[in-house]
């Protein structure tokens, strides 16, 4: 198919899925940068993580609603403060549920699992009895429309921009509070050695519950910034679920930057193939490959022992 | 790197193994004759569990060769190097705690080990001379129903015991099996030890210097991975390189 | 080294000495005649066709419940792809029934007669190889086995070798869930697409739609059932259940009892396939057609939840459990549609959190305890013997075994 | 069913294609419908029980029992909601006006649960256990390939709302949505004469109807329009990321895109489709699985300027329309919005009472050899009439969308088109 294409043709193609692949990228690590803090840190399996970002594009939806009522003038920053409320809603329903559920299941990941399909269950039917069965329609601001024409052929859509910087953002974000910060420190104890960590003074509850609520806060976020470019219903989370906990597995579990080289992989891999055969081929190649690579080398690409 | 044929029932030689980079241990040989009682001391990190784990197959040596009756261990899998009889007892008892003590001992009964075999193993009469009969050595003998879980620290160590004992193993490698007990278990067990190292070669890591002393006859010292010292324990006691890192502390 | 096998008449006295050598002990006699009697008499008599055919379709999930059991409850591996080998089997014998029903004669209108209809609309126009040999009778048969036992020996062999198990096991079963739906309905043209593979009439010329011969099918189920329970509970009765059971919690102990785990691991994989295989033969047979959407990750997930409810680590627990959350989604989901997936989800949560042993714990700790002592106070000898925790105690968490 | 197989010659399926090959149009011309109307009451004093049912359904002196099934719950709830309110919105003006050959009819409701065999099963009580003269109901292809033998084995009738595949047809079913041939020749012609179209990329959700649909769409652009397909594409359902088909799309520059995704993906795509800067009003795009239920999804801002082939859409003008809305609207509130396949529910009662009384019977038999030829004056959509195969008759259209979530009907057949689940040369 190449063939019909003049040079220049080809190379704003390229240009252009390499762009596509990096907005997939952003998604892919948008989703599982929650649930590698989640997982990695604390072996947590959080079957509920799609509901999380989904209560994201909620807060979004509500928050776009309110200031086109009673802001209207403000409308085109809504966005800014619907992430920040979504972080709040988002990781406030992570410490309850870590409180309520998660606390109890340490050490029994394989419950975990089942317990946050339940609530991933209830979570849904919750939406849906509240926002209705259908998706919402989430108005954005009209910046976040169109595309930036970097040459004549090669353009590259705002939102996707957008998506991008913010990964950036909240990576950079975590990275700093993990590697960082005295928070970070303690939480990288806890999962270390829980009980030096308690016994040299560290409350491993809170710092748990506070790693499970900034979890979810991110996915919240990563929820919020979803609007832009998917669908936001009461089962919409459903469909991440897959691919998120690849992205994760793959990736390492433990190593944030496994998660992240990851998400490259998959995602360059994916967004290349998708452009010379077809979307359901290219998830199906992009599955299976990730699959066989993981019967192959189960530890994942990065990481350096096998947790078993 | 593979080692020469020797008369040892073991022969460790030129073993490493490092994590990461850090060697935890470092170019070690030693060997152990039949019948011989090997004590090995040394500092809290000083690579003793990690040469039990390379031996029984639990860490994978980065080279280096361990040849047990001149059959190389290093490319077995753990249950084929147990097969060919060596037995491991872990520092912390490693029992299974949703069985009884019979079920566990019967378990470790070295008969119906493939999946057929365990699937067609039947519960005969030898089997069960032979669980009772360990049972009584282990001071177990009426706790056979018991659910394992429910021992306390000092039998669940026995019981571990027990299932090495049971599996008849030509080379028995114990990690701190006095470690944790009370005073009197501590006796029951020296007495236990005594009595079952008799017909095999055993492998002790102990922090006990008592106890080291009653049973060894030849003690190697690790530190930092390597061979500090390694002879009679009057010998490794007057060592002074030892006092400093070791006894001294 | 003692080995001469001597029949099981050793030392009487000692209590080790309770026998293993039947398949029950006398309480497991009491519940497997329980099930057998509800399934095999209760229900035919007191259910009408239709509502009996409904008992059925429930009772195919029992399998899959029954080899979660052994897999997850004994073994530990939680499989969320267990949807995939239902599927399977269900496709398997659907592939013979559909060729049956597409006959030349049948498909006349067809631009080529003889080949499935879906086949037709796809512009297919000879039957693809892979379904050439289900024209056999004996080779779906064998397919519906052995298809999904590969496909669960080569994912088993890959990650069991590799020492792959808990969390990751259960991620990647759940990718291969996925990964069978998008290949499924992407490949309408093989498979039947998303619609499925429909209108299934005839097996060897006998109806299988009418009234009659679905009361058969019942009774062919319920009986294949009894007989996946009795090979359940020959697997956990040999040493073999043990060993399952001593891997759950020490894998690494195992292995240093002489046992290759993976072995094991695979085998009690592939068995629990073959169970959920059979089941969706059965499946396929009793409500007339497959589709995708029983091979996803939601039934796949949905499925675990039926062994968990009836107690993950009890055989007749599963029966009970899968009945028993068909029954309440079938009549819930009809009052309270709402409520329904609240409930369900409450579930979830409830026999992780709360009951962790389902309707087996429950009855270990509440029924059988007055059970025994109604009983005690008679001269029944039936079920006297050791304390409730006793004759069960490798399969019982510590919750309900504590004495 | 079986008779069907062993006898071809005989059989009413092959006969009825035989007539659908011979296209006679002119066999519904004699009006059933206003004389149905005022004679309703006139039949119901003549008509005794033992008359009108010689099967044993579930009719007495003066009610009938009829059966909706459709999913309450589950993935498809969302879609299903508006057909099962056009159904009870049709039954209740039915009853308003007399019922049928003057009896109430009583509905009996089940949820499919969007689960198939529960389809089936729900079927088979519908059928077996409460003997219901007529079913309302199905929206998937899925459910109703799982239901189709249940109805043709236990003589049942149901009434199929949703635009589909085609490659049906059956004595027990009338089909009153489109068939893909009514839903997508027209349009394309309409396509190639107004934007002067040449070139069409077509996508859709990797499924049957949106292949099927494809195909055919293929074969009309190829050998009857002569343009070209530059791309033709599927995404598993519930995909989300369209910027590769987006970008192939920029490059291969297609006059037209041919869209028939589905669910939350049709969401992903249209917003993906409008950050790219793909302006609507410029790119034609026509899509046929995009009616006003799922705008409300996707959001009137990033579907504007899209062209959708239907056969009705709310904005219609017609008297019947302007009855039909603001009812439905008084009864599902203000805000209800009404999507092709909802029309298309509520004209199944309405059929089913014509035919009742063209047949003057509710015997499933006779209700199927009444249908062909019953015409329906107050459908909203206008016109239409049921086929020998059927399906209706009915005019195909095509709407603009507009910001606010409506569609400007900018375009109808002048006719009828002929429902032709089997079309020749599009296979």
């Amino acid at each position: 198919m190449l063939g019909d294409y003049t040079p220049d043709q080809l190379l704003s193609i390229f240009a252009m899925q390499g762009f596509a692949g990096l907005i997939l990228f952003s998604v892919f690590v948008l989703m599982a940068l929650g649930l590698a803090i989640i997982f990695g840190q604390m072996g947590v399996i959080n079957m509920a993580h799609g509901e999380f970002m989904i209560l994201g594009a909620y807060t979004t939806f509500l928050t776009s609603k309110l200031f086109a009522l009673y802001l209207p003038a403000l409308f085109p920053i809504y966005f800014f403060v619907a992430m920040i409320l979504a972080f709040i809603a988002a990781g406030a329903l992570g410490m309850l549920v870590e409180w309520a559920l998660i606390r109890h299941l340490y050490r029994r990941p394989l419950d975990t699992l089942l317990a946050t399909w339940g609530l991933s269950l209830i979570l849904q039917q919750t939406y849906r009895s509240v926002f209705g069965a259908r998706e919402v329609g989430v108005e954005l601001p009209q910046w976040t429309m169109g595309a930036v024409s970097l040459t004549d052929t090669i353009e590259v859509p705002i939102n996707g921009i957008f998506v991008m910087v913010l990964t950036l953002l909240i990576t950079a974000a975590v990275g700093l509070l993990m590697y960082r910060s005295g928070w970070g420190r303690k939480v990288r104890a806890v999962v270390q050695n829980r009980t030096m960590a308690g016994a040299v003074g560290i409350d491993t509850e809170k710092v748990d519950r506070m790693t499970f609520g900034i979890g979810c806060g991110i996915a919240g976020v990563a929820g919020s910034a979803f609007t832009m470019i998917g669908s936001t219903g009461p089962t919409s989370g459903q469909l991440y679920i897959v691919d998120t906990f690849l992205v994760v597995v793959f990736g390492g579990a433990q190593s944030l930057l496994g998660t992240i080289a990851s998400a490259f992989t998959i995602s360059q891999t994916r967004s290349t193939l998708e452009f010379f055969t077809s979307g359901s081929m290219a998830q199906v190649v992009t599955l299976l490959g990730v699959v066989i690579i993981l019967m192959l080398r189960p530890q994942g690409l990065f990481a350096l022992k096998v947790r078993r | 790197m593979t080692g020469s044929n020797t008369d040892f029932l073991l022969a460790v030689e030129a073993l490493t193994v490092s994590f990461d980079g850090f060697k935890a241990v470092d170019d070690l040989s030693f060997y152990v004759d039949e019948r011989e009682i090997r004590v090995i001391i040394g500092p809290n990190g000083a690579g003793k569990t990690t040469v039990l784990d390379l031996i029984c197959g639990k860490t994978r040596a980065t080279s280096g060769s361990i040849k047990f009756r001149n059959r190389e261990l290093t490319k077995l899998r753990e249950n084929e190097i147990v097969q060919a009889g060596v037995g491991r007892k872990f520092q912390t008892p490693s029992i299974y705690d949703d069985l009884t003590v019979f079920e566990n001992l019967e378990i470790s009964y070295p008969r119906g080990r493939t999946v057929f075999g365990a699937l067609t193993f039947r519960r005969d009469a030898a089997v069960r001379e032979r669980v009772e009969e360990i049972a009584e050595t282990i001071f177990l003998a009426d706790q056979l129903e018991r659910r394992a879980e429910f021992l306390s620290h000092g039998q669940k160590q026995w019981l571990e015991i027990g299932m090495l004992l049971i599996q008849d193993p030509d080379l028995l490698m114990l990690d701190e099996p006095v470690a944790g007990m009370s005073v009197s278990e501590r006796v029951k067990t020296a007495e236990l030890l005594h009595r079952i190292i008799r017909d095999r070669s055993v492998i002790v890591i102990e922090h006990d210097m008592k106890f080291v002393e009653d049973i060894a006859r030849k003690v190697t010292v690790l530190h930092q991975g390597r061979i500090l010292a390694e002879g009679p324990m009057s010998d490794v006691k007057a060592n002074p390189k030892v006092v400093e890192v070791y006894l001294g502390h | 080294m003692p080995s001469a096998p001597a029949p099981a008449t050793g030392p009487a006295a000692s209590p080790a000495a309770r026998d293993e050598s039947t398949l029950f002990d006398t309480k497991e006699w009491l519940a497997f005649a329980l099930v057998a009697a509800v399934i095999l008499v209760v229900f035919p008599l007191c259910l009408d066709a239709f509502r009996l055919n409904l008992v059925g379709k429930y009772l195919t999930y029992a399998y899959v419940a029954l080899g979660l059991v052994l897999c997850w409850g004994f073994g530990g591996i939680l499989s969320l792809g267990q949807g995939v080998f239902f599927g399977l089997g269900g496709y398997c014998i659907a592939m013979f029934l559909k060729l049956e029903a597409s006959s030349a004669a049948n498909t006349k209108i067809q631009s080529t007669p003889g080949i499935p209809d879906f086949m037709d609309w796809n512009q297919i126009t000879a039957l693809p190889w892979m379904w050439q040999p289900f024209h056999s009778l004996p080779f779906a048969l064998l397919a519906v086995v052995l298809v999904p036992v590969l496909v669960a020996f080569v994912i088993g062999a890959a990650m069991f070798k590799r020492r792959v198990g808990g969390v990751y096991f259960a991620i990647i079963t759940q990718a291969v869930a996925a990964i069978a739906t998008i290949l499924i309905v992407g490949q309408q043209g093989y498979t039947g697409g998303i619609n499925g593979i429909t209108d299934l009439r005839t097996l060897h010329g006998w109806d299988i739609r009418q009234d009659g011969a679905k009361e058969m099918l019942y009774f062919v189920n319920a009986g294949l059932l009894i007989g996946c329970i009795l090979l359940a509970q020959f697997v956990k009765r040999s040493k073999f259940g043990r060993i399952l059971v001593a891997m759950r919690g020490k894998e690494d102990r195992v292995r240093f009892s002489g046992y290759n785990v993976a072995n094991f691991k695979i085998f009690v994989f592939c068995l629990a396939a073959a169970f959920a295989a059979v089941g969706g033969a059965m499946f396929t047979l009793q409500v007339g057609f497959m589709s995708p959407s029983f091979v996803g990750i939601v039934p796949s997930i949905e499925m675990v939840i039926y062994a968990a409810v009836g107690g993950r680590t009890s055989i007749f627990g599963a029966i009970w459990g899968t009945l028993l959350v068909n029954y309440a989604k079938t009549s819930l989901s009809e009052s309270f549609p709402q409520l329904w997936l609240f409930g369900l989800g409450a579930l979830y949560i409830g026999v992780v959190m709360l009951f962790p042993d389902g309707l087996a714990g429950l009855w270990n700790s509440h029924a059988q305890p007055t059970l025994d002592r109604l009983l005690g106070r008679r001269p029944t000898p039936a079920v006297q013997g050791p304390a409730s925790g006793a004759t069960q105690p490798a399969t019982l968490p510590p919750q309900t075994a504590a004495e | 069913m079986s008779r069907d197989h062993d006898d071809p010659i005989s059989s009413p399926l092959r006969r009825k294609l035989l007539q659908a090959l011979a296209a006679v149009p002119a066999a519904g011309a004699l009006g059933t419908g206003t004389l149905g109307l005022a004679a309703s009451r006139a039949l119901a004093a003549t008509s005794p029980t033992s008359g009108v049912n010689t099967t044993g359904l579930a009719v007495t002196d003066d009610t009938v029992t009829v059966g909706i099934l459709h999913s309450v719950t589950g993935t498809m709830a969302i879609s299903e909601t508006g057909s099962v309110e056009a159904e009870k919105l049709a039954i209740e003006q039915i009853n308003a006006q007399g019922g049928v050959l003057g009896r109430k009819i009583l509905t009996i409701q089940e949820d499919g649960q969007s689960d198939w065999p529960t389809f089936a099963e729900k079927a088979r009580k519908l059928l077996v256990d409460d003997h219901c003269a007529a079913v309302f109901g199905c929206w998937t292809s899925a459910s109703r390939k799982a239901v189709l033998p249940v109805f043709e084995q236990y003589n049942g009738m149901l009434y199929y709302p949703t635009f589909y595949e085609g490659l049906e047809q059956s004595k027990n079913v009338i089909y009153t949505g489109q068939e893909a041939t009514q839903q997508i020749l027209a349009g394309l012609n309409w396509v190639q004469d107004e934007k002067k179209a040449k070139s069409f990329y077509l996508l859709g959700s990797d499924y049957i109807w949106p292949r099927t649909s494809n195909k055919i769409a293929r074969k009309h652009i190829e050998n009857v329009l002569h343009g070209k397909v530059v791309g033709e594409e599927y995404f598993p359902l519930g995909h989300t990321q369209f910027n590769s088909v987006i970008n192939k799309i920029k490059l291969t520059k297609p006059d037209v895109i041919y869209a028939i995704v589905v669910g939350g993906s049709n969401v992903a795509f249209y917003k993906q489709l409008k950050a790219a800067g793909i302006d609507l009003s410029k790119q034609t795009l026509m899509t046929i699985s995009v009616t006003e239920d799922e705008i409300l999804g996707i959001g009137g801002e990033n579907i504007a300027g899209a062209y959708a082939c239907m056969k009705y859409f709310e904005s219609l003008k017609n008297p019947n329309n302007e009855k039909f809305v603001p009812a439905f609207q008084a009864k599902y509130g203000k805000d209800a919005v009404i999507g092709d396949v909802t029309q298309a529910a509520y004209l199944g009662p309405w059929l089913w009472k014509l035919t009742c009384e063209k047949a003057g019977s509710f015997d499933i038999d006779k209700i199927a050899a009444a249908s062909p030829g019953i015409e329906f004056k107050g459908a909203p959509e206008g016109y239409v009439r049921i086929h020998e195969n059927h399906h209706l008759w009915s005019k195909t259209r095509v709407g603009r969308a507009r910001p606010d979530g409506q569609y400007d009907v900018v375009y109808e057949t002048a006719d009828l088109m002929e429902p032709n689940p089997f079309p020749k040369g599009y296979q």
